[in-house]
């Protein structure tokens, strides 16, 4: 056993009100400089969708993430070892700037430096890459809100699942439903673009597990582009180097959440310490697809068994993170009450942030322009969703309705379980049959409704200062080891000769 | 002043640069801790020319056994000893080779420890008895090169000695034959001759030797006692223990470098690099062989006197002399930043006359 | 007095031969321009000032015996007679068997062709052939004088045994130094318990 | 021209090169990258990176090869099908090489995007490497089966630059062509450092055989592991370091005594020299003895003697000098003037005693070839500008008849004397006379 902590994240879905704060917050922190300004390392799509990069869920294009080869053998679908020296000079699965958006801003001193004339003035739009004026056809969030359009929804890869009917009834004018996914670096615990990195730039921190790209050791290859699925590396068309997500990790060090947690208007986000055990990676990685889920759940410890705690002593984790480990809300998200689910866990990199599927575009019915709420309809509601499980189930759980189902039936006790103590119209007799359907406890969803609704701060966050300075010194030579502190950019980052 | 608090400010002078509180060996060695910043390789430059100078004194006395200090046979003998003498070859060579290393490293040493500023108080004795080490190592060099008595060597030294009579032409009146004799003193008579290879041998093998271990103890005492100088701006932040992690550290640079040095000896004869090789013995009545030069670490001073008129050259170098040796009072208040520029800058000057210094003087002296 | 008149007889006979006695300054000029670097008549003489005076290696301090012996050598028209001339080295010597009189005489203009015709003779056995430190301008006769790369290249080769074991013992060395250091540290951080801070002083 | 341009420029460029590329990857490691511009248009660049690179790196193949190993190259390049055969796939390559620089460069130019990336370097390299290219391709051409002669000609040439020492005369014949493709190679190396080439160096050959999965732990996990389970350093491990140190320092000390002993007790013992060896030392010994005392023997003769002989008067040579030594035990030179008189000058030169050389210039001069002072014998004045300032101090002489009669003098300041009256010496019989030097000329000077 090789007991490993990893920082790790949950968002809940119900609560996103895709306000893009996060995404904004993020921007303004890491990546508001030239050759980055397309660079969006915190997102947030409606779905269904498109997304951003346009139809990045789509691998038959981009090519990204492992494939089982032979017997459950784990293979890169972008390319073989001795592919990917030759993919150095032309990558044909890397995505175009078209595929993103050409970066623009306004003229704005036009607005004041118009001469007078009979027209109003207008800003024009011009392009940050050659600041010509452009026409902007695409942004980063140009579907936003426009599920059932034509142009981006219909298009969305994980509709494929769906049989024909559904989609039908997905696109009814009138029942239309979408929700909002932000994303952001997975910090997966089989990493497809570290193992796509030629040189070896990218690596995974041992002691809480973010992936961090070595700007002086990246050579600008882009096998990680193409290689993760979730395109959450981008090239930094200046620099010629690959950047992405950090997790924040200077403000984690400090004991400050990331930027995009810290802004969350809706409070989703869950921020804690998993352990989990390196040595089953490659076993649990090439599961079968249906249970994947169960694959990853089974990746993770549970950080009160002694043996667990043994282990991660025995290999260097903190005191500090194996008590963060015990009281980490995403522990309890996703493997005590297994509600928090993995992004598209076919890919099989094990990403480690974690998704809570959202109950009401599910559970909502138009009806009379009313939602309904009782306990007879109570499951016969989630069979008859305006959002069908498959679609859930190809974005969270691989394609297994199963494990969104149970999910869902979760959430929706805990709902009933709060209507019976506020509202009072739920019947005892069925609450329980609800429960024991859904597997809960009541003393579970008081913690869930807690967890949830009630939460502060200190409870979605838990983590200590990661102090990573004092954790090397005696070791270490902290200057010799700047490479290793992820951007690590210590002078300009101008573009090389 | 009145004498008596000349007196007590010069024993409290003596009191800081000589702490007898911190003489123990436990202040000395287990205390004492080096710090660990970019600069922090050129520590290791001080040890590494202790380790040549090692080298040299054991190699040197292995020479002993062979060498024969008379004009009828020093160079029978040194051919002897590389031609015939098992290993004698690779002695010889390792005390050549190991003599411009240590050469070489005492004058990093000197750079280093200039930018450094880690002459400042309360090091300047420190630094004064490095400088006159430095002064030694150069003495060594010349007087070691006469030993062969080859033809070279032999003339080398004419021209390293009449350059002391030049001085003549300035002085003035009785004292204008002042340089002339004090050169014949050190030449022991008219003429390079025994007398002169005599003296040089005593020189070279006892005198030298016995100042630089009084004055290398010095050395080595005040570095011991008053610890590494910081060496940076701005404070550091770790630091290491001298005993025993740096020591330790030392001995493996040592190691490695020895490896290099004896490879080097092995492979490479130092006289490959000599037009002259040891060649013919010295011949009073033969000519000077076209275009002698004195070994490298001269080229610095060869150069300017060849391209320079004598009287600049000689000032220069007695003010640079006299400069070394007072560094510590005219860089008191000099900033790190600008003295690390003056040593780049001297730097640049070594290098460049070292390696350029022959294309130089034929550019500027028409081409001989 | 015979052996006196004879003497004389001999060197005003072969007087005209005596050609390449004055050869050095083209050998030692078209040496010095292949290869920059400077060379004086030892390269083939007994003494570095050449045949004529009156020291030893000389053509003055010349016993009878020698004349003869000398006599011998400049009569050596045709390649391949051995010749032992008192006032050439070894490397004279092989350049009068393995060329010839004749030949030599006729490449006083053009000496470094002589190089073409040495064949691979490497008389000091420093591993470089002797007609290879002619264009060096190398003394052919010194073991520890030859162009420094070569030189490297050869004594790489012959000692490579012991340059693998030294770097073998350096690598032993640094190896033990590098556990003792980390033995220290152990022992320092154990010992200290935390009770000292590195940082201190 | 030629020496700067294929011995200086090579040494130049590839000392550029080297230290070039070490400061670049030390000092800058950030801004190596291959610094592609795919993301920012990929048509075109597809078109033209492919077909350049794959040309390129074969082209660089057989080049390197023919350099590496050029005997065996020249054997295989014997044999007519395989010369074919590679020179087929040379100009292959050249084609696809030249088309895809000259897509790249195309593309470089016109892409409005690319404009915002491209600096003055890039448009240099990218120029530079299409004249390149042509230029190899119009070598391949012009001068045919390059596949072979090379082996000859240029291989050698670039081997006696890597052995240091070059040699010029296998660039000096070839063809324009070639020497303006070797003079390019030269400057093309010089300017990897400073541009987008060195990512040349960052080939990811390492990607073959690492693992999938790169984890960085910044802390040392067996050390961890032992602080946590001992609370401290674990002993075992500590004793571990100990004794893996004392034995390293154990292997290291047996392995150099071995070596070094018998070294230290051959030095000292020293070798039983052959009979030949033995005499060779001796009579070393005894010519340096005998040297030595011919040198007592002079001086003696000089404390002894108020007068010695330098030479016969027809000895003497107005161009050649001839060296005695003089009351001083300084060198000293003899020659004859121009009327027929000895000229006797000290040769130990007046700027730092070095001795001065004994040929006579068409000016009447004598070098001094330490830094270069000229003397003219007559006068023994230094020429203007020489280090020198002071004159060779002239020394007096005699002149006595056979019969040991003085007939002639001249002191150090050149007066002379005819104790015999002037005509006493016949003008033919001025050879047979004998040239001393006199100790009262010669004491005060």
């Amino acid at each position: 056993m090789d007991v490993r902590a990893h920082v790790s994240m949950v968002f809940h879905l119900d609560k996103c009100i895709g306000c893009h704060t996060c995404s904004i917050a993020c921007k303004n922190i890491w990546t508001d400089r030239p050759g980055a300004e397309y660079m969006w390392w915190n997102n947030v799509e409606t779905k269904p969708g498109t997304g951003f990069p346009t139809q990045w869920e789509d691998q038959e294009t981009y090519k990204g993430g492992w494939k089982i080869k032979g017997d459950r053998q784990l293979a890169l679908r972008s390319q073989s070892k001795a592919g990917g020296l030759f993919k150095l000079f032309y990558n044909p699965n890397q995505p175009g700037l078209d595929d993103y958006y050409e970066p623009f801003t306004y003229r704005y001193g036009d607005l004041f430096t118009a001469p007078a004339g009979e027209d109003q003035p207008t800003a024009r739009p011009v392009s940050l890459i050659t600041g010509e004026p452009i026409d902007i056809e695409a942004g980063p969030n140009w579907d936003d809100d426009l599920s059932g359009s034509p142009v981006y929804a219909e298009n969305d890869p994980n509709l494929d699942a769906l049989t024909p009917d559904e989609k039908q009834a997905l696109f009814d004018v009138e029942a239309i439903a979408m929700m909002y996914l932000p994303r952001i670096c997975n910090h997966c615990a089989n990493p497809s673009c570290v193992a796509a990195c030629p040189t070896g730039a990218i690596y995974k921190r041992g002691e809480d597990g973010i992936v961090l790209i070595n700007q002086d050791g990246c050579r600008g290859w882009r096998a990680c582009v193409a290689a993760c699925p979730y395109k959450k590396t981008y090239f930094n068309w200046k620099s010629g180097k690959s950047e992405k997500c950090i997790l924040c990790f200077p403000r984690l060090e400090t004991g400050q959440p990331p930027a995009c947690f810290h802004s969350c208007v809706g409070r989703i986000r869950y921020l804690g310490v998993l352990l989990y055990d390196a040595d089953r990676l490659t076993e649990l990685a090439t599961a079968p697809k249906e249970s994947l889920v169960e694959a990853q759940r089974a990746l993770l410890l549970d950080p009160h068994d002694p043996a667990v705690i043994a282990g991660a002593e025995a290999n260097g984790v903190t005191p500090e993170m194996i008590d963060s480990a015990q009281r980490s809300p995403v522990y309890k998200w996703v493997k005590e009450w297994q509600l928090a689910l993995p992004l598209h866990a076919e890919f099989r990199t094990m990403p480690m942030l974690f998704y809570v599927p959202p109950l009401l575009p599910v559970a909502g019915r138009s009806g009379a322009g009313v939602y309904g709420h009782t306990p007879d309809g109570l499951f016969t509601s989630i069979e008859r969703a305006r959002m069908p499980l498959s679609y859930l189930a190809s974005l969270f759980s691989a394609g297994n309705t199963k494990v969104v189902e149970e999910v869902m039936k979760k959430l929706l006790v805990v709902r009933l379980h709060n209507r019976a103590k506020t509202v009072g119209d739920v019947s005892d007799e069925a609450l329980q049959r609800a429960f024991r359907e859904a597997g809960l406890t009541a003393a579970e969803a008081d913690d869930i409704y807690a967890l949830t609704a009630l939460s502060s701060v200190d409870e979605r966050f838990v983590l200590p200062p990661l102090q990573r300075e004092e954790a090397i010194e005696p070791d270490h030579e902290p200057e010799l080891h700047k490479g290793m502190a992820g951007l690590g950019v210590t002078r300009r980052p101008v573009r090389g000769g | 002043m009145k004498p008596a608090t000349r007196t007590r400010r010069f024993v409290a002078f003596l009191a800081e640069r000589l702490p007898a509180e911190k003489m123990s060996l436990q202040a000395m060695v287990q205390k004492k801790e080096v710090p660990v910043h970019r600069w922090s390789w050129a520590y290791y430059l001080g040890g590494l020319a202790l380790f040549f100078f090692v080298i040299q004194i054991v190699t040197g006395l292995m020479m002993l056994f062979y060498y024969e200090p008379s004009v009828a046979t020093a160079h029978a003998s040194v051919e002897h000893l590389t031609n015939n003498v098992p290993g004698g070859a690779l002695i010889r060579n390792l005390h050549a080779w190991s003599s411009s290393a240590m050469i070489l490293s005492v004058m990093l040493h000197l750079l280093t420890t200039f930018a450094m500023k880690a002459f400042g108080r309360p090091r300047e004795l420190t630094w004064v008895s490095g400088v006159l080490l430095l002064f030694l190592v150069f003495g060594f060099g010349f007087t070691g090169y006469l030993l062969p008595w080859h033809q070279i060597a032999v003339n080398a030294t004419k021209v390293g000695l009449g350059s002391i009579e030049q001085f003549g032409e300035y002085l003035p009146g009785d004292l204008a034959d002042l340089p002339r004799q004090i050169r014949e003193t050190i030449q022991g008579g008219a003429t390079v001759g025994q007398a002169t290879l005599s003296r040089f041998y005593a020189i070279h093998v006892v005198v030298l030797p016995l100042i630089s271990l009084g004055l290398l103890g010095f050395h080595l005492l005040s570095v011991q006692l008053h610890g590494m100088s910081p060496g940076v701006d701005r404070p550091t932040g770790r630091t290491e223990k001298f005993f025993p992690l740096f020591i330790l550290k030392d001995l493996k640079v040592w190691g490695v470098v020895f490896l290099m040095l004896a490879v080097v000896a092995i492979c490479i004869p130092f006289d490959a690099f000599l037009d002259y090789p040891l060649g013919a013995p010295y011949n009073p009545l033969g000519s000077t062989p076209d275009g002698i030069k004195p070994e490298w670490y001269f080229f610095w001073m060869y150069y300017p006197l060849e391209l320079l008129p004598f009287w600049l050259v000689a000032g220069g170098m007695g003010v640079l002399q006299v400069g070394l040796l007072l560094v510590p009072r005219i860089f008191r208040g000099t900033s790190r930043k600008v003295l690390r520029t003056l040593a780049a800058a001297a730097a640049v000057y070594l290098i460049v006359i070292t390696l350029f210094g022959q294309a130089i003087y034929e550019m500027f002296s028409g081409g001989h | 007095m015979r052996a006196r008149l004879a003497t004389i007889s001999l060197t005003l006979a072969l007087l005209p031969l005596a050609g390449p006695a004055h050869a050095h300054p083209e050998f030692e000029k078209a040496i010095e321009a292949r290869s920059g670097r400077t060379i004086d008549c030892a390269f083939c003489h007994a003494h570095p000032d050449g045949p004529e005076g009156v020291h030893a290696g000389q053509i003055g301090a010349l016993s009878p015996a020698d004349m003869q012996a000398l006599n011998r050598a400049r009569t050596a028209f045709e390649p391949g007679t051995e010749v032992d001339s008192p006032i050439l080295n070894d490397f004279g010597d092989h350049l009068v068997t393995a060329l010839g009189k004749k030949r030599l005489v006729a490449l006083r203009q053009a000496p470094l062709k002589m190089v073409d015709e040495l064949g691979d003779s490497d008389l000091d056995g420093d591993g470089i052939s002797d007609a290879q430190e002619m264009l060096d301008g190398t003394h052919p006769l010194m073991r520890h004088h030859g162009a420094p790369w070569s030189l490297f290249v050869v004594n790489l080769q012959r000692s490579w045994f012991e340059i693998v074991m030294l770097i073998i013992a350096t690598f032993f060395g640094v190896y033990g130094i590098s556990h003792l250091l980390r033995w220290f540290g152990h022992e320092a951080r154990g010992a200290l318990g935390g009770e000292e801070d590195p940082k201190d002083g | 021209m030629d020496a700067f341009l294929y011995v200086g420029l090579p040494y130049l460029s590839l000392t550029i090169l080297v230290v070039g590329t070490i400061v670049r990857f030390r000092q800058a490691p950030f801004s190596v990258s291959s610094l592609s511009s795919q993301v920012l248009e990929r048509k075109k660049l597809a078109l033209g990176t492919v077909p350049w690179h794959l040309g390129i790196l074969v082209l660089l193949a057989g080049h390197l090869v023919a350099f590496l190993v050029p005997d065996i190259w020249r054997s295989l390049t014997a044999n007519h099908a395989f010369l074919l055969t590679v020179e087929v796939i040379g100009f292959a390559a050249a084609a696809m090489a030249a088309f895809g620089l000259g897509t790249l460069v195309y593309r470089r130019l016109v892409t409005a995007r690319l404009q915002a990336v491209t600096n003055r370097m890039d448009l240099v390299v990218l120029g530079l490497l299409l004249v390149q290219v042509l230029v190899g391709i119009s070598v391949a051409l012009s001068a045919r089966w390059g596949a072979q002669w090379s082996a000859g000609t240029t291989s050698p040439y670039l081997w006696s630059l890597l052995t240091f020492q070059p040699d010029l005369t296998y660039v000096a014949d070839l063809p324009p062509s070639v020497r303006l493709h070797l003079g390019l190679a030269w400057l093309t190396f010089a300017l990897i450092p400073f541009t987008r080439l060195i990512h040349g160096f960052s080939i990811p050959l390492g990607y073959l055989v690492r693992a999938p999965q790169q984890v960085i732990w910044a802390t040392r996990r067996r050390l961890a592991r032992d602080t946590a389970r001992a609370g401290g350093v674990s002993p075992e491990t500590s004793r571990r370091h100990f004794v893996k140190g004392l034995g390293g320092l154990f292997a290291a000390g047996v392995l150099m005594s071995v070596g070094v002993l018998d070294k230290l007790v051959g030095y000292f013992k020293g070798q039983r020299l052959e009979r030949s060896e033995q005499v060779d030392l001796l009579e070393k010994k005894l010519e340096r003895l005998r040297a030595t005392s011919e040198e007592q023997a002079l001086e003696l003769e000089r404390l002894e003697k108020d007068a010695i002989l330098v030479a016969q008067l027809g000895q003497l040579d107005p161009r050649q000098g001839r060296y005695f030594i003089d009351y001083q035990m300084r060198p000293a030179l003899a020659f004859k003037g121009a009327d027929q008189l000895p000229i006797l000058i000290s040769a130990k030169c007046t700027h730092l005693g070095c001795t001065v050389a004994s040929d006579v210039n068409d000016k009447g001069q004598i070098l001094c070839p330490c830094h270069i002072s000229y003397f003219d014998i007559k006068t023994g004045a230094p020429n203007p500008g020489a280090p020198a300032k002071a004159p060779l101090p002239r020394i007096g002489w005699l002149l006595k008849d056979t019969k040991g009669t003085v007939v002639m003098t001249q002191d150090g300041a050149g007066n002379r004397t005819w104790p015999e009256g002037e005509d006493a010496i016949a003008p033919d019989a001025l050879d047979g006379l004998q040239v001393w030097i006199a100790k009262r000329f010669e004491e005060g000077a």
